[in-house]
């Protein structure tokens, strides 16, 4: 009953959509399990605030190290929940000026906007944007050509850093067009040898999908059910 | 010399700098626009909006200084700065930053799916009558109640029973639900799209002429090239046999390939990240700082 | 020298230098020109040679991380296709995606005002499920978008009115960041219906998006150097768009970039002359 | 519509006496104001316009083809076509409705609002630059929509997907059979072996990263299984190991693994349950984690086995800053870069997976890599079959060859259905 429905389940919902993509008739059953999947991820982020939501309360409740900055992390999570649910300081849409609620919740000028543009966007943007200063560490001192393949790769990522900036017209203007090393970069690293391993990747990764998809389908694979309770 | 003393002497210039240039009302404001609204379909409602304005456009009517807009530039600004405090070492100010933004995001993703799924899937299909005299007015009016959306609400419950500490197991339907539909649609996906789909781009003419009959060289040792390229890396993905003599040679042209393309791929990387970062800077001296002003909002 | 010690050297000068790189040029507002590689070129004609008024789909698959890299694409996307009256119907896969949508619009309606809504663009904002939403769009529009993002039905906006599936449009733009993205709409889209695609993607994802080229996907702008590059294709194209410094977004980030790669290179060379000068001397030793 | 007939008819009077009267105005000149006139008449119809069935729907849908109009031409600026109007009626005496547009230069619509066992007739009408009508051009007879029970653009896809699937089936059953299966080398796994062994001799302990997915997630599960492995070699040496996860559940299926290796060691224990730990879901904050600990504990072996993003280049460079020794595996392409640049060895792509199963030593895992391994047999084949057709006919065109070809790639790969 623990494991044989779930793989049942799993097994039906995969072949309707393999039929329905072969099957015209069956389409509208495959849409409909697709939409199923969707409400489903809409609860899925429930389930990862409910998470999150137990997992600091618990450590506020411990006095776990750094209990403070969970009651922030719970604060900023509950605010930014109940301003955006009830939609604070969102205007009406103007096709439907009667309907208080028929705004959208991320409205011009409602709480939830000032939320997502003054806090959410920076702090988001700028976490990516640290990865620039560890790539420049990291080139100083792990990018080592310790063998021919770590020199390959470097030679070329050396190439194709110059050849996108203006340093590489530069350095190559006189040139023919077809000897300019952007020009080079395009045509020869990024559609020849580049497209030639992106695809052999793709072709193995496809394969891999098929035959896990295939195992989860026939139940051979349950990994997903964790273990036994 | 220590980077510390240049750090500390760094962040006190910019401090001075901040602390100067706000006292002359020269950075960091922003402003706003009241706009009218005045809906077609209603002629006797109409409310105010506010939108984004130029510092230059300061004096035009409806243009005022915006309090929440400015405290909410200052903030991304200071949050800015919290997070690449992270270089100098992990610190409090980072941490604060952090969870906040651990909490806002989470917040975030849970509203977005609560309107866009729960609302705009789930209950536009089991009421849509209520749903069109609150929460979205525009569905259409033949929508009829969609019994089937009960399957996915009691499965969503189902899922939310592994927040409880006991009978985990219950979340395993919804969860092998999302496991089968996403094993049937992706294999279809990759097989048509990176398997079949790659094999029939790789199908090129080794010899290539030109229009006019001749010999186009180039071409053709890029088609070569590719092709050598893609069996070879193949080759190199070989699992069920030794790599030795031939098919280890072969294997090892594969392996070159796969490093040029690595070699591609970390180039392109640090393009990107330094973009990234661009962007960051180009917030603080622009929006924030007023030093420069390139999309002439100042002047 | 107390600067590097024992051929490593405090990663905090690093990150200074780093922070001038990409610093100075951008107070300096340093720019250099910009060709149009034939890739981005083949971009450019995807959406030039349309006919005027064709309908396109822009989906906006990023969030706040990748803007530096994809905002300047996607708003050269919005001008461009403003410039030709394409239509444009707009859509994330993405939660973070929706307010992308927003501040393009923002650009449509500054700029092109004679962009109406309903009529000339349509905003569907964010569509939850990841790659299972586009699945249904191309089997049932309007099961999946009954209702555009202000809660207004699809059935009664002229844009939209007629559409039952997307392959009714003509082109597809993808401006993504990772999954689901660009590959997403390949595999689920593009592919299977032979549909028109073109995308703008962070320069992380475009080496392994080549392997689609030319045939699941007409072709592809690499982070900000491709959005550079299409920025001055248009400005080539239609001069007066060189007068708008908020259409030379990308144009601008190139003189960081210059700076930022030139120090990363010399970092790795320095890096591994001290390498291998290090370990000549313990082979020595 | 009549007033501007009447006055078209003026226009060209007039331009003809004007032409008349001038006695030296050239035919050009003429040629000229007619131009300037003409975009205010109504464009030349279409013509040919015919509807057919979709194929491989489920009847909803018919499709309109016509043959553009004459003055429907990139040359002629500005256009005097700008579109096509498709209207619809469904009955002999009924009255036609408009079913949608299309552009200049397009001359197919698919009406996909269509109901089985129905009848239509469509009428197309080419519009012009100020909303000029010309006159519309019927189909000749009514048609209607049809369903196909099986997608035959598809046959082709549905076979080979069967044979690849067949394949893995029956590999699986030979494997579950008892039939031994040889799997090449795979050096990465040496160099997990030697890394555990150096930790032991400086006394130093082993980091295990298994990614930042969750326990659903191909990637993650193909690392915990290496693992085990590693689990197996620190119970056997006496290396301290810690695993810090970024999921929950991913944490409670580390430590079940590793506790398994433990006991099949022999050293149930050593095992220590918090040395698995369980840190942040939250992406920077769970590598902030990482790291720190690694510069406070100092590993000498580093592993990172899983699916990684933008962090792993940062859990690299760390493990390259305190001299450890790192080896990676994971599929996320974009981060490959990072990992065989920073790292002493890593497992790229689908060697992972296979190194996973090769440990596993699971029938079933054994088996699928031999199936995918066909997979690409036949992969191979096809692009080698393809270029060669492909050559022959750039170097001479053998009518039967070009047949070959257009076969093989438009519907053997592609979607032409089984019939060329």
């Amino acid at each position: 009953m623990k494991r044989t429905i779930p793989v049942l389940i799993a097994s039906i919902a995969g072949l309707v959509l393999i039929i329905a993509h072969f099957v015209p008739p069956a389409q509208s059953w495959g849409d409909e399990v697709n939409t199923w999947f969707q409400i489903l991820a809409a609860f899925a982020f429930f389930l990862g605030g409910g998470s999150l939501l137990k997992m600091h309360l618990k450590r506020i409740s411990d006095q776990q190290e750094g209990w403070g900055f969970s009651a922030v992390t719970l604060l900023a999570f509950g605010i930014t929940l109940i301003v955006g649910i009830f939609k604070l300081g969102v205007l009406p849409s103007e096709t439907y000026p009667t309907k208080p609620w028929s705004g959208e919740y991320l409205g011009d000028g409602g709480a939830l906007w000032w939320i997502y543009q003054y806090l959410f966007t920076p702090l988001n943007a700028t976490m990516f944007a640290l990865l620039a200063f560890f790539i420049s560490s990291a080139a100083f001192r792990a990018f080592r050509a310790k063998n021919t393949e770590a020199m390959i790769l470097l030679v070329t990522a050396t190439i194709v850093l110059v050849g996108r900036t203006y340093a590489g017209a530069f350095l190559t203007e006189g040139f023919n067009p077809h000897w300019q090393l952007a020009a080079i970069i395009d045509e020869w690293f990024m559609s020849v040898f580049n497209t030639a391993g992106a695809r052999a990747i793709k072709i193995g990764i496809a394969l891999g999908v098929v035959s896990t998809s295939l195992k989860v389908l026939i139940g051979t694979d349950r990994s997903y059910l964790g273990s036994e309770e | 010399m220590k980077p510390d003393k240049v750090i500390a002497g760094i962040m006190l210039v910019v401090g001075l700098v901040v602390l100067f240039r706000t006292s002359t009302g020269g950075m960091g404001q922003s402003y706003s626009r009241e706009v009218t609204v005045s809906p077609a379909s209603a002629p006797d409602v109409q409310w105010s909006k506010y939108e984004d304005a130029f510092p230059r456009e300061q004096g035009e009517p409806g243009v005022s200084f915006s309090w929440s807009r400015t405290l909410g530039l200052w903030i991304s600004a200071l949050l800015t700065l919290a997070i690449f405090s992270f270089l100098l070492g992990d610190n409090v100010v980072y941490k604060l930053a952090e969870a906040i933004f651990l909490g806002v995001s989470a917040g975030y993703v849970m509203v977005a799916g609560f309107y866009d799924g729960i609302v705009g899937k789930l209950l536009a299909g089991l009421a849509p009558t209520l749903m069109r005299d609150s929460l979205l007015p525009g569905l259409p009016p033949e929508q009829q109640t969609n019994w089937l959306n009960i399957v996915p609400l009691i499965l969503g419950m189902m899922l939310l029973w592994r927040l409880s500490p006991k009978g985990g197991w219950i979340s395993r339907w919804p969860i092998a639900l999302f496991i089968g539909i996403t094993a049937g649609f992706r294999m279809l996906a990759y097989f048509e799209a990176d398997f079949v789909g790659q094999i029939q781009n790789t199908i090129v003419p080794l010899l290539v002429f030109a229009a006019d009959g001749s010999f186009d060289w180039v071409q053709s040792v890029k088609n070569l090239l590719m092709v050598t390229g893609v069996l070879s890396t193949l080759t190199y993905f070989f699992f069920s046999v030794e790599h030795t003599g031939v098919i280890h040679r072969v294997s090892r042209v594969g392996i070159w390939v796969l490093m040029i393309t690595f070699g591609v791929g970390f180039g392109m990387t640090v393009m990107g990240r330094i973009a990234l970062l661009a962007a960051r800077l180009e917030f603080l001296f622009d929006d924030w700082l007023w030093l420069i002003d390139p999309l002439n909002r100042r002047s | 020298m107390t600067l590097l010690k024992e051929g490593q050297i405090d990663r905090r000068w690093i990150y200074l230098a780093m922070l001038c790189a990409v610093g100075l040029p951008i107070l300096l507002q340093l720019t250099f020109p910009e060709i149009p590689s034939p890739k981005v070129l083949d971009v450019f004609d995807a959406v030039d040679k349309l006919p005027e008024g064709s309908r396109i789909l822009m989906a906006c698959d990023f969030d706040p991380a990748s803007a530096g890299e994809l905002e300047p694409m996607m708003s050269a996307f919005v001008r461009h296709c403003g410039t030709k009256n394409h239509k444009l119907i707009f859509l994330a896969l993405w939660p973070q995606g929706a307010p992308v949508i927003k501040s393009n619009i923002v650009i449509l309606n500054k700029e092109f005002p004679e962009y109406e809504y309903g009529k000339d663009y349509v905003n569907l904002g964010y569509q939850p499920g990841n790659e299972v939403v586009l699945k249904v769009l191309v089997t049932d529009f309007k099961k999946q978008c009954s209702t555009d993002v202000d809660g207004t039905s699809t059935s009664t906006l002229p844009l939209t009115r007629d559409l039952t599936k997307i392959q009714q449009l003509s082109l597809v733009i993808s401006v993504s960041t990772g999954n689901p993205g660009t590959t997403e709409w390949v595999q689920y889209v593009a592919s299977p219906f032979g549909m028109p695609m073109v995308a703008g993607t962070t320069a992380v994802q475009a080496p392994s998006l080549y392997a689609y080229i030319p045939r699941q996907l007409i072709s592809v702008l690499g982070g900000i150097k491709g959005a550079a590059e299409y920025e001055q294709a248009i400005i080539d194209h239609y001069p007066t768009m060189g007068e708008n410094n908020g259409a030379r977004e990308g144009l601008r980030r190139m003189g960081p970039q210059l700076l930022g790669h030139l120090l990363i290179v010399m970092l790795i060379v320095v890096g591994n002359v001290l390498y291998f000068s290090q370990k000549e001397k313990g082979v020595g030793a | 519509m009549k007033n501007r007939q009447y006055w078209r008819t003026w226009a060209r009077a007039i331009c003809l006496i004007g032409c008349l009267l001038v006695k030296n105005g050239s035919y050009v000149t003429f040629a000229q104001d007619m131009a300037n006139i003409e975009p205010l008449s109504p464009p030349a119809p279409p013509s040919q316009v015919v509807a057919k069935d979709a194929p491989n729907d489920t009847g909803t849908s018919l499709v309109v083809m016509w043959v553009l109009s004459p003055d429907d031409r990139d040359e002629f600026l500005p256009r005097r076509v700008i579109g096509y109007d498709i209207l619809r009626k469904t009955s002999e005496s009924g009255e036609y409705v408009s079913v949608g547009e299309q552009t200049y230069q397009k001359n197919r619509f698919t009406d996909t609002k269509c109901e089985r066992g129905k009848a239509y007739w469509y009428q197309v009408v080419a519009i012009g630059p100020s909303g000029e009508r010309s006159e519309g051009v019927a189909t000749p007879t009514p048609t209607g929509p049809e369903p196909q029970w099986i997608d035959g653009s598809r046959l082709w896809f549905g076979f080979e997907l069967s044979i690849v699937c067949a394949a893995v089936l029956y590999y699986i059953g030979r494997a579950n059979k008892g039939d031994h299966f040889t799997i090449r080398h795979i050096p990465g796994l040496d160099a997990v072996d030697e890394a555990v062994g150096r930790a032991t001799e400086m006394g130093r302990p082993c980091l295990f990263v298994p990614g930042i997915q969750d326990i659903n997630d191909i990637q993650t599960v193909a690392g915990v299984t290496i693992l085990s492995r590693v689990a197996g070699l620190t119970a056997q040496y006496d290396a301290p190991l810690e695993v810090p996860t970024s999921r929950s559940l991913v944490m409670t299926t580390a430590r079940e693994t590793v506790q398994a290796s433990y006991l099949a060691a022999g050293r149930p224990d050593a095992y220590r349950e918090d040395n698995i730990y369980y840190l942040t879901d939250e992406q920077f904050g769970y590598v902030a984690g990482v790291t720190g600990s690694m510069m406070r504990e100092k590993p000498a072996a580093c592993f990172y086995f899983g699916a990684f993003y933008a962090e792993s280049l940062i859990l690299a460079e760390t493990g390259n800053s305190i001299g450890a020794i790192q080896v990676a595996g994971t599929a996320e392409s974009s981060q490959l870069p990072f990992f065989v640049a920073a790292c002493d060895y890593t497992l790229i792509g689908e060697e992972f997976f296979a190194a996973s199963a090769y440990l596993s030593k699971q029938p079933a895992q054994l088996g699928s890599l031999k199936g995918q391994d066909f997979g690409k047999l036949c992969g191979a084949g096809l692009i080698a079959i393809g270029c060669l057709l492909a050559t022959t006919i750039s170097i001479s065109e053998f009518p039967m060859i070009k047949t070959a070809l257009d076969y093989l790639k438009n519907n053997v790969l592609g979607d032409g259905g089984l019939l060329p």
